[in-house]
């Protein structure tokens, strides 16, 4: 976990991939896979908001959950006539507010109950999202959210809207990468590896861990909002604990320190369900079986791998010089 | 329909659902206790449980106690084969334990869903007609839950209160280590303490399954029952569980009666929030040790 | 009947035991002494089972048993009284003396070894349905050393039995344990920060420093010599 | 002048007493012994003071403020730093990362400071390297914490407590489990950190040798009570603290 010491060719290899992203839709073959890279877009930021919250040591199974307060609240607030760009931020607030107040009660216990009633907490939003029909629209969702417009452009093709979602991504990626970097990503990190000890650097842990989670789940807000923009419905199934489970799964997968995890993990598992969406449940008994096998055998995610390869050279680097300045 | 009428029926309700809460938060939490896993996979058992009885009894005429008996039996030993494949890897590891069963989870309900087909089944009532005592009369097919279910409790409690295997079940829940030195095997404990726990949910499932309808769906609900339960009697509590699985259970029959249902839900979970606040350990657990 | 040959026991980087022999005769009483961090308990534990040894051989009655998991060499006939007593807190005494007989499956053998049991540790009798958890932490000691014998054990490892106690309790605990010896003629490995009470107690004595042993002889003779008193206070 | 006074601090777990009514003080540029057999409430008493436990009854000043069961990360940044007895590292982090967490509390802009430069990173470290140099570590700065041997990784402990610039640190048995050149050699460098950086320390150790060479002055505790204090020559000349440490012979086989 040291700070990555970037050499330009991580620089070139970055650039050429955002630029390969941003001209997708002049060399995708069809929409079908614009759609995608724009769903990708909208589970790297809820799987970052995961890593976040990973990065301070705890795991939430609510995730969902707060994609779906975010979502709800920028549908009514846009619907109400609310600008939606405005309304997304707003959505992340709302939902990092929840989280803020939620974190603080529970992150004090230990991780399993943190675990347990966060994943309640997502249960709770949808059932409220159910009840509540006089506002949600109840099991049927809410039709016809308005799609966002910038500067009076309205982005209503799937065209027109990935640009906008792979800023959205790239800035929630940078911001998470600059995070890390920082001296609270600093404390997330030591409180995971150690609390005790962190606490006694003179960190208060429990805050950190609550800054954490909140971030995290705001980040989930909004991307919850940008995805009911984009198509244009919300209902209390957008985002059930399956969805939950899915964004764990591509950190998993991905591997959870660093950002490079949760790039591949959505690079490699957001396809699959939409490859695979005629054979109805074959494609979560991959995502389940995928889930087992890599904390069986890969349980720092399949990025640790890269970063493996790369600590091996750097040791050995180290160890040559220090062989080098012995001999001398 | 008079007060009184609705009142008892409503208790009934509220006991008969509560009893299958306590088995399953008594299974989740027993899990836990021993092997330090939380089973996010634990509703997916009493689902499976709950569609066997309902293929076997209430699709091809198998008689009742057979198919009671095939429904857990299948249902535990698959359970066994889940511990064998994946929980033993993860003894010790609390959060990658947590997070495969998740993934045990997504394979067990998909797997019924592929096989079967996600439309849901309904199984004839076990026992029709009523119980009329003092002019209240109460269906026996909700008596027929809850009596089973209060069989199934006390078994387990004679079992694990006073058998050599019992003991030695509660010894590995207080100190593995100290266990081992007793001469306890915990790597026998581990899979029947994890066999137990699915037993007791899949049976469950058995008898809801003449209640409700069946589907591979019906899983998750009594899973987040059994959390919220033992967040409110204390994670690794048996009493703890007997009791919070009653008190949720009465509070969603009187809120689904009275006002609704997902007023009830909304309920549970402010008792878990106060719980939490107010006593940590969970109302009948013990205090983590310190220092 | 006990042989230790040349055992190293590690915790990640630490070395915690290194290269330790030593052997206990059959009715024996060996006392290991020596101050925290000596390495005392980590051998206990790599003679019972629950700590691997990373090179070296233990040897019981002559067959090695280094390789055996801890329940089997409970089994052969090796209990533990370990440090900090760690009783069942959740479980009656009766319990807790019941799991201490787990391995022996005779049932009319398992209830004379508990009146036995109950010979030495009368106080036990009156307690027997508490919860371990809320005895006074001499009577936990009894339960921990009662529940170690519950095994019917012919070596008896005790960790620590005076460890936080009123010296009146430790006088009565030392006196059952020379009586248990005595009456069973059970080989007993006492470990002990008060080395003037294990030093009277055994027949031969181990000093261990930083996981090695630093000196053996007879406990008298060990008594009288000065090197112990400056392993303690460094005097 | 006293920086830390202990009064009548008592700690109980259920009926257990662990610590009972224990009253001293350390005073500026001390080494303090903190010594006892094994089950004496050393690290609870210990505990206590450093903020993991909460007194039962009693009070710790520390440079005149109550600091009575104030959490720990409270305590650290008003200048007082522990080490642990065990897992006292990041094992997955570099050794570098490791004493440049324990500056954190110290160097800090706010949560959010140098959230875009990294200059604080780049402060950090200048500061984790003149630890690390005291402690002799700078050779390994690249390494995993977990690669060290574990006389490094002891020391590697004590770094990171006394990168957050602390008046007063304490030690919880620093040389328990070295072999007796590596105990010599962390002696050598607290010894080195106390003169160059005037830190007050108080030590809880098993290892005499290490107590009598290191500390000016010395508290014995046997079950929970402070039985003897003073220099340490006077100390284990006390029949007090011998029969603590020896035992009585109380049984005549």
């Amino acid at each position: 976990m040291n700070p990555p010491t970037i050499k330009p060719m991580y620089y070139v290899g970055v650039a050429v991939a955002v630029v390969l992203a941003a001209l997708l839709p002049w060399f995708a073959p069809n929409q079908f896979y614009i759609h995608l890279a724009t769903l990708g877009c909208m589970n790297l930021m809820l799987v970052l908001g995961l890593a976040i919250i990973a990065r301070a040591g705890q795991l939430s199974m609510g995730h969902g959950g707060f994609a779906l307060v975010g979502g709800y609240v920028s549908a009514l607030l846009s619907m109400r006539g609310w600008s939606p760009l405005l309304s997304l931020f707003i959505a992340g607030l709302v939902a990092a507010a929840i989280a803020a107040a939620l974190g603080w009660i529970i992150l004090r216990l230990r991780g399993v109950y943190f675990v347990l009633v966060a994943f309640a907490f997502s249960q709770i939003a949808v059932l409220l999202a159910l009840d509540m029909s006089f506002v949600t629209g109840g099991a049927n969702g809410l039709v016809g959210v308005p799609p966002i417009s910038i500067f009076g452009h309205v982005l209503l093709t799937k065209p027109q809207f990935y640009p906008f979602a792979l800023v959205c991504a790239l800035t929630t990626l940078l911001l998470t990468w600059l995070l890390y970097r920082s001296p609270l990503g600093t404390m997330m990190a030591a409180t995971a590896e150690n609390q005790r000890l962190t606490e006694s650097s003179g960190i208060d842990t429990h805050r950190v861990q609550v800054i954490a989670f909140t971030i995290g789940s705001g980040i989930a807000g909004f991307a919850g909002a940008l995805s009911t923009h984009y198509l244009r419905f919300i209902s209390p199934d957008s985002y059930t604990f399956w969805e939950s489970v899915s964004y764990l799964t591509m950190l998993v997968v991905g591997g959870r320190d660093g950002v490079l995890g949760p790039v591949v993990g959505v690079l490699v598992l957001t396809p699959l369900p939409e490859l695979l969406r005629a054979t109805e449940g074959l494609q979560h008994i991959i995502y389940g079986a995928m889930l087992v096998l890599c904390l069986m055998f890969v349980p720092n995610g399949l990025a640790s791998l890269v970063q493996t390869w790369r600590s091996r050279q750097r040791v050995a680097g180290t160890g040559a010089a220090i062989v080098a300045e012995e001999v001398t | 329909m008079s007060m009184e009428i609705i009142l008892v029926q409503t208790v009934v309700n509220g006991l008969m659902v509560g009893m299958i809460y306590v088995l399953m938060a008594i299974g989740f939490t027993m899990v836990f206790g021993i092997m330090r896993i939380v089973n996010f996979a634990h509703g997916e058992f009493y689902m499976v449980g709950a569609f066997l009885f309902a293929i076997l009894y209430g699709s091809n005429d198998v008689p009742f106690s057979i198919s009671v008996l095939l429904a857990v039996g299948a249902t535990a030993l698959l359970g066994l084969l889940m511990e064998r494949i994946v929980f033993r890897r993860f003894r010790g590891n609390e959060l990658n334990g947590m997070i495969a069963s998740v993934g045990v989870a997504l394979i067990l309900q998909n797997s019924v869903l592929l096989m079967w087909g996600s439309s849901s089944r309904t199984v004839p009532p076990v026992i029709s007609g009523v119980l009329s005592v003092g002019g209240i009369v109460f269906p026996w097919s909700r008596l027929v839950v809850i009596i089973g279910a209060i069989v199934a409790v006390v078994s387990l409690n004679l079992l694990i209160g006073h058998t050599r295997i019992g003991r030695a079940m509660r010894a590995v829940a207080q100190d593995a280590e100290i266990a081992q030195v007793q001469g306890i095997r915990v790597d026998v404990i581990f899979p029947v303490a994890f066999v137990l726990g699915v037993s007791l949910a899949a049976f469950a499932g058995v008898l809801m399954a003449p209640v409700l309808s069946v589907s591979p769906f019906i899983g998750l609900a009594p899973t987040l029952k059994a959390f919220v339960i033992v967040v409110i009697g204390g994670l690794g509590s048996v009493p703890g569980a007997v009791a919070g699985g009653l008190l949720i259970g009465l509070i969603e029959s009187f809120a689904g009666t009275f006002v609704s249902a997902s007023l009830s839900e909304i309920l549970q979970f402010l008792v878990v929030i106060a719980v939490v606040l107010l006593r940590p350990q969970g109302l009948l657990g013990r205090k983590e040790r310190e220092a | 009947m006990l042989e230790v040959r040349g055992i190293s026991v590690t915790y990640g980087a630490l070395t915690a035991v290194r290269n330790l022999s030593l052997s206990v005769a059959e009715g024996a009483i060996v006392s290991l002494i020596g101050s925290n961090g000596a390495g005392k308990t980590t051998t206990m534990k790599a003679i019972i089972g629950l700590k691997p040894v990373s090179c070296g051989e233990i040897y019981f009655d002559g067959e090695r048993i280094d390789g055996a998991s801890a329940p089997h060499r409970v089994g052969r006939g090796i209990a533990l009284s370990p440090e900090g007593r760690r009783v069942f807190p959740q479980m009656s005494v009766l319990d807790n003396l019941l799991v201490g007989g787990y391995s022996q499956r005779d049932k009319a053998h398992q209830k004379k070894t508990l009146e036995q049991i109950y010979g030495y540790f009368p106080r036990l009798v009156e307690r027997r349905s508490q919860m371990a958890g809320s005895l006074s932490g001499g009577e936990q000691q009894m339960v921990a050393i009662g529940r170690a014998l519950m095994a019917k054990p012919r070596l008896l490892l005790l960790d620590e039995p005076s460890l936080g106690l009123a010296p009146i309790i430790v006088e009565e605990i030392a006196r059952i344990i020379v009586d248990i010896n005595r009456d069973i003629g059970m080989s007993i490995i006492l470990v002990e920060q008060n080395a003037k009470l294990a030093l009277n107690l055994c027949n031969e004595a181990f000093v261990l420093e930083t996981g090695a042993v630093a000196l053996s002889g007879k406990g008298k003779d060990l008594l009288a010599s000065d090197y112990v008193r400056r392993a303690y206070l460094g005097i | 002048m006293s920086m830390l006074e202990i009064e009548s601090l008592k700690r109980s777990f259920g009926g257990l007493v662990a610590v009972r009514n224990v009253t001293f003080n350390v005073n500026e540029g001390d080494f303090l012994g903190l010594i006892g057999p094994n089950g004496a409430g050393k690290t609870t008493l210990f505990n206590v003071i450093s903020g993991v436990l909460r007194p039962s009854a009693g009070t710790v000043r520390f440079l005149g403020r109550d600091i009575s069961g104030k959490p720990a990360n409270q305590t650290v940044r008003q200048g007082l730093s522990r080490t642990f007895q065990a897992a006292t590292i990041y094992p997955e982090a570099s050794v570098i990362e490791n004493a440049a967490r324990g500056t954190l509390a110290s160097s800090l802009t706010g949560l959010w400071g140098g959230f875009l430069s990294s200059k604080w990173r780049v402060a950090a470290e200048e500061k984790a390297f003149h630890v690390l140099d005291l402690f002799g570590l700078t050779r390994r700065a690249a390494l995993k914490a977990r690669e060290l041997s574990y006389g490094e990784q002891r020391r590697l402990g004590v770094a990171i407590a006394l990168a957050s610039d602390p008046k007063l640190l304490m030690l919880d048995e620093p040389v328990a489990g070295l072999n007796p050149e590596e105990a010599a050699e962390l002696a050598s460098v607290l010894r080195r950190v106390k003169s160059e950086r005037g830190v007050t320390m108080v030590m809880v150790e098993h290892h005499m040798r290490t107590v009598m060479g290191l500390c000016n002055r010395v508290v014995v505790l046997d079950h929970g009570t402070l039985i003897a204090e003073g220099t340490p020559a006077e100390v284990v000349s006390n029949p007090l603290v011998i029969e603590a440490y020896l035992g009585k012979e109380a049984v005549h086989a």
